[in-house]
């Protein structure tokens, strides 16, 4: 489905990716975890097309992605959602989630003018009913016609992700989907992707710093740290590498005892 | 409603660094979001104040420190007094001098200035202050920063969310008011910062109001703890009473006794409580 | 831009999608508009010459306006060059007119086209620039533009100006202002519910996404390079149409009309009548252009009492206009338009709102 | 008759208040001291005035205003509005009198092949600016001859703009007949501004005499910039350019210009009108009156006479008043004989007057001397008309 | 190729140049602090000048008595600007804003033709400042050398202000972010009364410049919008980017007026080249030559 080839990324002197190669399979939640500025967002920029590395190949479905342009990238399926919002806050809730209705949309602005001739008003009505059942399946019914700008944060995440869902992807990347959330909302929001990917069969990759959901949902997982990736595998496999534990996870419990403090 | 501090006691309103009154706080002149919040600091001890999204968590921040009017919100009902003033009305300058800081959500980081000069902004409000020696200091807390040196718009998460404490302890603040500051933070991170948050309580003799949604773990380092709903809060009580809450349990610290798995919840879904 | 609540009233509950989108968003609205523009076809014919100049002139305006507010309500590209594209289309419509006998009534949305082509390629730009660094390549094409306009005699007369006849349907000639009204009127009503149709149809949603948080509008399939230029073609189109309206009732061009100080007139319609809405480009649009002659009545009824002030005359009027946006800037920050939905959101939350 | 309705366009405000704020009251003092003394026989003239501020646009709004309101005559300004409402006033058959000295108003029938709008409706008082600068041209010529000057060069120094324009190409094709060498014109906008560029080019092309079509605090900036870098030249003004204010505020040395009246106080025998009109008028303030507040008079005591003419021939309409215009030969409006040079209007050339007198005038220390140096009267040549 | 003609008007350019640097200076500093782009700098400019005028005119001070003064007088005024016009738009999207300084130039272009009239009035000589030096084959204004060690002068100052000061850091905090600058103690209000009347205060400075060099009118306020090009071209919130950005615009404009002289000419490629150079450079550099860019992470 997406392969990743020797990836390098650098921002002037500073590498953010350094060789990095992975693999996603068809239908399968692939997580990326790491510590903080190991390189995770600007890898998923690179799928999507914000970053363009200084090396390597990515290959989605057979084509070469960095060979497309970004708005391409969503035409062919890849819809993804951001660390820190990214909504077109004075648009309401609806009109959000058409956006990501974009590319499969054909009228124009000479059509939309005439709206009730040329078949725009057949084709936005249509669009409206479908983006119905995304928003009837992210629980998001109460906000509709709320501007995005005012929803707290928890909702705003999941406005995000029903615009990913509308550009209909079959890869869909997430970046932290659940932070800043409580227990109760990261476990709804763990549902829906469970869900995307079982019902619609969507492929995920996600970035999550939450090891409680990574470990649970992802069938496979890649970690990197300081541009590097350090480990792959299945997720139990994973948080067992004593490397990952020094790098990422440390010890897993809430005492806070002082021992480094001094 | 100004507050009757007297009445509840000398002893109280000498621990109480900071409590807030029965505040309503409007956006737009039409947005209801505070509907007649409770709350106090105690002196010298960690505050949690947990609550779902959209509660009004931020926004009771805001409204202490005064930060509302930027965004076109204001406090239209009760009182905030820190250290036995009304400080209802004192503009945001002037409670940074009276030793009130806010670490904001999204951590407020200026991003196109340096680490440096982030750090120089923090003291402020202290035009005498030492300002390479506390630098000095605060990169004792914080050795990684120190190698930062390009523009803090570039820092990683982590590196920002330190960088915005950082800039708190600058300002040499009797109360830290703390938004969110676990959020998208690793979690070696994540205990790094509360070990941090802990540290800066008992050594430096800091008050923190910490708004979290990691419950565990701000329950875990704080003393006392409130559970916001809607613009109010529904419960209160010792971090230990609040652990122990089966409510909060269920809702916020995740199962009864056993961690249920995120793959289990697929069909399960039971709904809200105390409102 | 703060929020405001848009509630609708109780019982007005929508039981299809097409409601959801409706042009207007309740029926009173619909019935608003229709009155409003039934009522003015009814009544200029007994309206006096001054208030039908004023109502042509504040149509052609709104117009522009209209177009303006698609570029910098809508796209959030603030443009000090609209002047010139309404000028480059009264002197298009003019030199298709006299220099290939092109009817007025195809030459009008012809120059339109031709403008809405000259705002794309000054709109290149915008591919690659933002805020307030765009803001200022737009004031170079206004220069770039108003130079032009004073040298390519072939096109524009070149300083001396350029005549543009009064338009005929098929022989039948607009020679009066009431005729002319009607046109105007018909243009503004396209405009409006062209403009209108737009904004709640895909590209009008790209734009909006585009303004709002370009990076991610691309991330979701909007092609940025292109909506950004097309929103100066789009607000250019409406620029040219009414510059041509505006040169065919003048039936004068001039380079000078279509100074720095007009683009900054348009700027000001669509923010005091309310940014991003069209409504509010028409109310801006009355409030421009009738403030400076409210203050001239207002100026020498004062003079009359202040004998001292009467050579100041020009000065106090001109300086009123100044004071004017200043004082609505800053007691109405958000446009005569968000008054009216304050009013409204208050009036309806009632008992929940303050 | 007991009225008729005259509309008034000045600049106060605009880029050529400098001289408006002399021109037009002398056109309003003039009018409303005949108002005062019996009118046109009787008939009061309503004056309306707008400050256009040198607008185009504007100045056609109030055109359209005034024309639906049945103005008889008009006294406009500026030559690109005047120009430009050329075709109007023809069609509504308003006369308009201008303080434009453009050439192209000079053609009622377009008989000249090269004149591009024929305008019957227009008339001034005085030379045409290309007449002036024809005038110009011809003592610049001699002046080289008398210093000897080998290969004297002539050179327009003007803003792209009709106003400046007007005599450029004309004046240019007389000064080469007269053998002086014509060197690229310079453009130097109207707004007062630091010319030295401007001035570094005029001194490259080595040009000894200088043209200036702007007026005011142009003229001021592009002497003080070239007496800067140096350039030596001969200044000379076009009749707008060229007063003892100018000359004081750029401290200006042997600045030539034209005039086509006396100045202020002379000695001529209509000069007690002049100072009647000015006492019982605003004049100008406190300042002197400039000979373009009495350039002013003579424009509105033309047009006056002229509708007297008309009230005596069939009333006063814009038709008679153009009939009244052509009605004499070598004419002076009563009591100004010595300040309005005697003029004459055909049907077929509305080159009014064909003298020009040229100044020199000079600032010493606070004092300003003017002195005329020359008169000519240039031929009624028929390629000059409307050129 | 003259190369006479073209080496005096290089020279012209660098030295008018540097003025516009000044005044560039002047946008740059409210741009930075207040993100606020002035329109009505160039009546500011205009107002300076004509404050001085009138207190050596008519009340004959002495005019390094009368400079003190105006400083003074436009330190006021820009406070009073700021307090009464702009702080109630504090928040307001940045269009608003604009539009404000607008109307203010509007509002102070038409005040200063009724109080001090549409002519041009000469400077009276002060301490020789219309004498003229040649520099380099090339005659001079003094007041123009004044200007040049002014502009390098008060860049060094400005310069130093943003980098170590702690008001200079907190003027750029306040430009990032209201409710971030308010949170760190900040007073935005002050903050901004302070740009504002720094920038008042040496706008002023240039406008006596100017005003001495081509008379005080009130049609110098085109100033203002000659030094757009200048300001976008250096990047709008460099101090350094004006300063180059004015040479560049002087030379510009003067290299201009030499190849439309010797070749081209078209009359006035001098007022209009700045703008077409203006836009292809920010086609390669979108934010100018040293302008901040957005951090734009997603
Ligand atoms: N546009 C950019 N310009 C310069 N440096 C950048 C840019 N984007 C990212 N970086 C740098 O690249 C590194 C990786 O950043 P990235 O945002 O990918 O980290 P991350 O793994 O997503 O961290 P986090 O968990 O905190 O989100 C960091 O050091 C960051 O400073
Ligand atoms: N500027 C604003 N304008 C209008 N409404 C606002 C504004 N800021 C916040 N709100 C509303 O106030 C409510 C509380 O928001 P707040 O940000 O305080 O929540 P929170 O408890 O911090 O949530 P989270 O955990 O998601 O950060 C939300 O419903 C939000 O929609
Ligand atoms: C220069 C001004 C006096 C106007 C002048 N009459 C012109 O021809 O435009
Ligand atoms: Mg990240
Ligand atoms: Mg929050």
């Amino acid at each position: 489905m997406l392969d990743v080839e020797n990836v390098s990324l650098r921002f002037g002197g500073v590498k953010a990716l350094t060789d990095i190669s992975f693999h996603v399979n068809e239908n399968e939640i692939f997580s990326l975890i790491g510590p903080n500025g190991a390189g995770k967002t600007s890898m998923l920029n690179c799928i999507s097309g914000r970053y363009r590395p200084q090396e390597g190949s990515i290959t989605y479905d057979g084509q070469d992605l960095l060979k497309r342009s970004i708005n391409d990238r969503a035409a062919i399926g890849i819809g993804r959602t951001f660390q820190n919002l990214a909504l077109f806050g004075h648009m309401s809730v609806i009109d959000n989630i058409l956006v990501g209705q974009h590319h499969l949309l054909k009228n124009n602005f000479v059509t939309g003018m005439f709206y009730w001739v040329g078949g725009a008003q057949k084709e936005e009505e249509a669009a409206r009913a479908d983006i119905e059942d995304i928003i009837d399946f992210l629980e998001i019914q109460h906000v509709r016609n709320e501007p995005a700008g005012s929803l707290s944060y928890g909702l705003r995440k999941r406005v995000e992700l029903a615009r990913a869902i509308a550009i209909k992807p079959k890869l869909m990347l997430l970046d932290e989907p659940m932070a800043g959330m409580n227990l109760e909302e990261k476990e709804d929001m763990a549902r829906y992707i469970i869900e995307l990917n079982e019902q619609y069969g969507i492929t995920v990759v996600m970035i999550e710093h939450d090891m409680g959901v990574v470990v649970d949902i992802s069938h496979r997982v890649a970690v990197l740290d300081f541009g590097q990736k350090i480990a792959e595998g299945l997720p139990h496999e994973v948080v067992e590498d004593e490397q990952v534990k020094t790098a990422y996870l440390g010890v897993d419990d809430f005492s806070l005892d002082e021992e480094e403090v001094g | 409603m100004k507050p009757q501090i007297a009445a509840t006691g000398n002893g109280l309103a000498n621990e109480t660094i900071l409590s807030v009154n029965n505040i309503e706080v409007v956006f737009n002149e039409v947005i209801l979001v505070l509907r007649g919040l409770n709350l106090k600091v105690a002196r010298g001890k960690i505050t949690a104040l947990l609550g779902t999204n959209g509660a009004g968590k931020s926004t009771t921040l805001k409204a202490i420190t005064n930060l509302l009017a930027t965004e076109d919100g204001e406090v239209t009902r009760g009182s905030i007094s820190y250290e036995d003033d009304d400080v209802t009305e004192v503009g945001p300058e002037a409670l940074v001098r009276k030793g009130v800081f806010l670490v904001m959500e999204g951590r407020g980081i200026l991003q196109d200035m340096t680490v440096i000069e982030n750090l120089r902004l923090g003291a402020y409000s202290r035009p005498d202050a030492k300002i390479d020696e506390e630098i000095e200091q605060v990169f004792k807390y914080f050795p990684r920063l120190k190698e930062r040196t390009g523009l803090a718009g570039y820092l990683s998460g982590g590196e920002q969310q330190m960088l915005a404490i950082g800039r708190a302890l600058m300002a040499k603040p009797k109360l830290i008011l703390m938004d969110e500051p676990s959020m998208g933070l690793s979690p070696l991170l994540v205990k790094e910062v509360f070990r941090i948050i802990k540290r800066l309580n008992k050594e430096l003799g800091i008050s923190i109001l910490l708004v979290e949604q990691n419950a565990n773990m701000a329950l875990h380092v704080a003393d006392d703890g409130y559970i916001m709903e809607n613009g109010k809060i529904v419960l209160d009580g010792t971090a230990q009473e609040l652990m122990d809450n089966e409510d909060v349990k269920e809702f916020y610290l995740g199962g009864g006794g056993e961690r249920r798995s995120f793959k289990d919840i697929k069909s399960y879904k039971r709904r809200k409580r105390w409102l | 831009m703060g929020h405001v609540p848009n509630p609708r009233p109780a019982g007005d509950f929508r039981t299809s999608y097409i409601d959801d989108n409706r042009l207007f968003k309740t029926h009173f609205e619909k019935y608003a508009a229709i009155g409003v523009v039934l009522l003015l076809i009814a009544v200029a014919p007994f309206l006096g010459a001054y208030w039908i100049t004023q109502l042509i002139l504040i149509g052609i305006y709104a117009i522009a306006a209209i177009g303006l507010n698609i570029l910098v309500g809508t796209t959030g590209q603030i443009s000090l060059g609209h002047g010139a594209f309404f000028g480059f289309g009264a002197f298009a419509s003019a030199w298709l007119a006299t220099s290939f006998n092109v009817p007025t009534l195809v030459s009008m949305p012809a120059a339109a086209l031709m403008t809405t082509a000259v705002g794309m390629i000054f709109g290149v730009p915008a591919a690659r620039i933002k805020g307030l660094y765009l803001a200022i390549a737009t004031l170079a094409s206004q220069f770039i533009l108003e130079d032009f306009f004073a040298r390519a005699d072939w096109f524009s007369g070149g300083v001396y100006g350029a005549l543009a006849d009064r338009p005929d349907i098929f022989g039948y000639m607009l020679d009066t202002d009431l005729k002319y009204f009607y046109l105007v009127l018909f243009w503004l009503v396209i405009s409006v519910i062209g403009v209108s149709n737009l904004l709640r149809s895909r590209d009008g949603r790209a734009l909006v996404a585009v303004r709002d948080h370009y990076l991610s509008a691309e991330v979701m399939g909007v092609n940025l390079t292109k909506y950004r230029i097309l929103s100066f073609g789009i607000s250019s189109f409406f620029a040219g149409l009414a510059g041509a309206l505006f040169g065919h009732y003048l039936e004068y061009v001039s380079v000078e009309g279509f100074t720095i100080l007009l683009s900054i007139q348009f700027l000001a319609m669509i923010i005091i009548g309310g940014l991003g809405s069209v409504y509010g480009s028409i109310l801006g649009a009355a409030f421009i252009l009738l403030l400076p002659q409210f203050m001239e009545s207002a100026t020498s009824i004062m003079a009359v009492a202040f004998p001292a002030m009467e050579s100041g005359k020009a000065y106090v009027k001109q300086m009123s206009i100044g004071a004017a946006i200043i004082l609505f800037l800053i007691f109405e920050p958000e446009g005569l338009v968000h008054r009216w939905q304050q009013i409204r959101a208050s009036w309806k939350l009632f008992p929940f709102s303050r | 008759q007991d009225s008729v309705f005259v509309g008034h366009l000045v600049d106060y405000t605009g880029p050529t208040a400098f001289v408006g704020k002399h021109y037009g009251p002398g056109v309003s003092d003039a009018i409303n001291y005949v108002n005062a003394n019996g009118g046109i026989d009787g008939t009061k003239i309503e004056l309306t005035q707008i400050d256009y501020a040198y607008k185009v646009p504007e100045a056609l709004a109030a055109y359209k205003a005034w024309s639906s309101r049945g103005m008889v005559a008009m006294q406009g300004w500026g030559t690109a509005d005047t120009e430009a409402l050329i075709s109007f006033v023809a069609k509504d058959k308003i006369p308009v009198y201008s303080a434009s000295y453009s050439a192209h108003l000079t053609d009622p029938q377009g008989s000249n092949p090269a004149t591009k709008k024929p305008a019957p409706y227009n008339f001034f008082y005085g030379p045409s600016y290309s007449d002036t600068c024809r005038a110009l041209a011809q003592w610049a010529a001699t002046d080289a001859k008398e210093k000897g000057i080998e290969n004297p060069i002539f050179l327009h120094a003007g803003d792209n703009h009709p106003y400046p324009n007007a005599p450029k190409e004309a004046c240019a094709a007389y000064a080469t007949e007269l053998g002086l060498t014509v060197a690229d014109p310079i453009v130097v906008p109207m707004k007062p501004g630091d010319f030295k560029a401007q001035c570094l080019t005029i001194k490259d092309t080595g040009a000894q005499y200088v043209y200036m079509g702007n007026l005011g605090g142009s003229v001021v900036s592009l002497l003080k910039s070239c007496g800067t870098v140096g350039v030596e030249a001969n200044y000379m003004g076009n009749v707008w350019a060229g007063d003892y204010l100018t000359i004081t505020a750029a401290q200006a040395e042997n600045l030539i210009f034209p005039s086509s009246t006396p100045f202020f106080g002379q000695d001529v025998p209509g000069m007690a009108l002049v100072e009647k009109i000015a006492a019982a008028g605003e004049g100008n303030g406190e300042n002197k009156p400039t000979h373009h507040y009495i350039r002013g008079i003579c424009s509105a005591y033309y047009m006056m006479d002229a509708m007297k003419w008309a009230k005596a021939n069939g009333g006063i309409t814009g038709e008679n008043i153009k009939a009244g215009m052509y009605a004499r030969q070598d004419w002076v409006p009563e009591g100004l004989e010595g300040v309005c040079l005697p003029s004459t209007w055909t049907d077929k050339d509305h080159r009014g007057l064909m003298t020009v007198a040229v100044n020199q005038g000079s600032y010493n220390g606070g004092e300003i001397t003017i002195k005329r140096i020359s008169e000519t009267t240039l031929p009624r040549r028929d390629d000059w008309l409307g050129l | 190729m003259k190369w006479d003609l073209l080496f005096q008007l290089l020279v012209n350019g660098l030295i008018v140049g540097m003025l516009y640097g000044v005044v560039a200076m002047c946008f740059v500093l409210i741009y930075k602090s207040t993100q606020v782009v002035n329109f009505a700098q160039g009546e500011f400019l205009v107002l300076g000048a004509w404050v001085c005028l009138a207190l050596v005119t008519q009340m004959q001070l002495p005019f390094f008595l009368a400079f003190i003064f105006t400083l003074v007088f436009m330190a006021i005024f820009g406070i009073v600007v700021q307090t009464v016009i702009l702080r109630p738009l504090i928040g307001e999207p940045i269009i608003s804003v604009i539009m404000v300084t607008i109307g203010l130039s509007i509002f102070m272009q038409s005040l200063m033709n009724w109080i001090f009239g549409n002519d041009a009035k000469r400077f009276p000589d002060v301490f020789g400042t219309s004498d003229v030096v040649s520099i380099m084959g090339l005659n001079v204004e003094v007041a123009y050398l004044l200007s040049l060690v002014l502009s390098l002068v008060i860049m060094a100052v400005f310069f130093w202000f943003f980098r170590f000061t702690r008001h200079g850091l907190a003027m750029r905090a306040t430009a990032f972010d209201q409710q971030i600058a308010q949170s760190l103690g900040i007073s935005v209000k002050q903050t901004f009364a302070m740009a504002w009347a720094i920038s008042a205060m040496v706008s002023g400075v240039a406008g006596i410049v100017i005003g001495i060099v081509n008379s005080v009118s009130n049609s110098l306020a085109f100033v203002g919008i000659k030094v757009f090009p200048a300001v976008i071209l250096g990047g709008l919130d460099s101090i350094v980017g004006a300063v180059v950005g004015g040479i560049i615009i002087g030379v510009l404009e003067n290299m201009a007026e030499y190849a439309d002289g010797q070749w081209l000419k078209i009359g006035n490629l001098y007022t209009i080249a700045p703008f077409y150079v203006l836009i292809i450079i920010l086609m390669i550099k979108p934010y100018g030559l040293f302008g901040t860019k957005d951090i734009e992470r997603i």
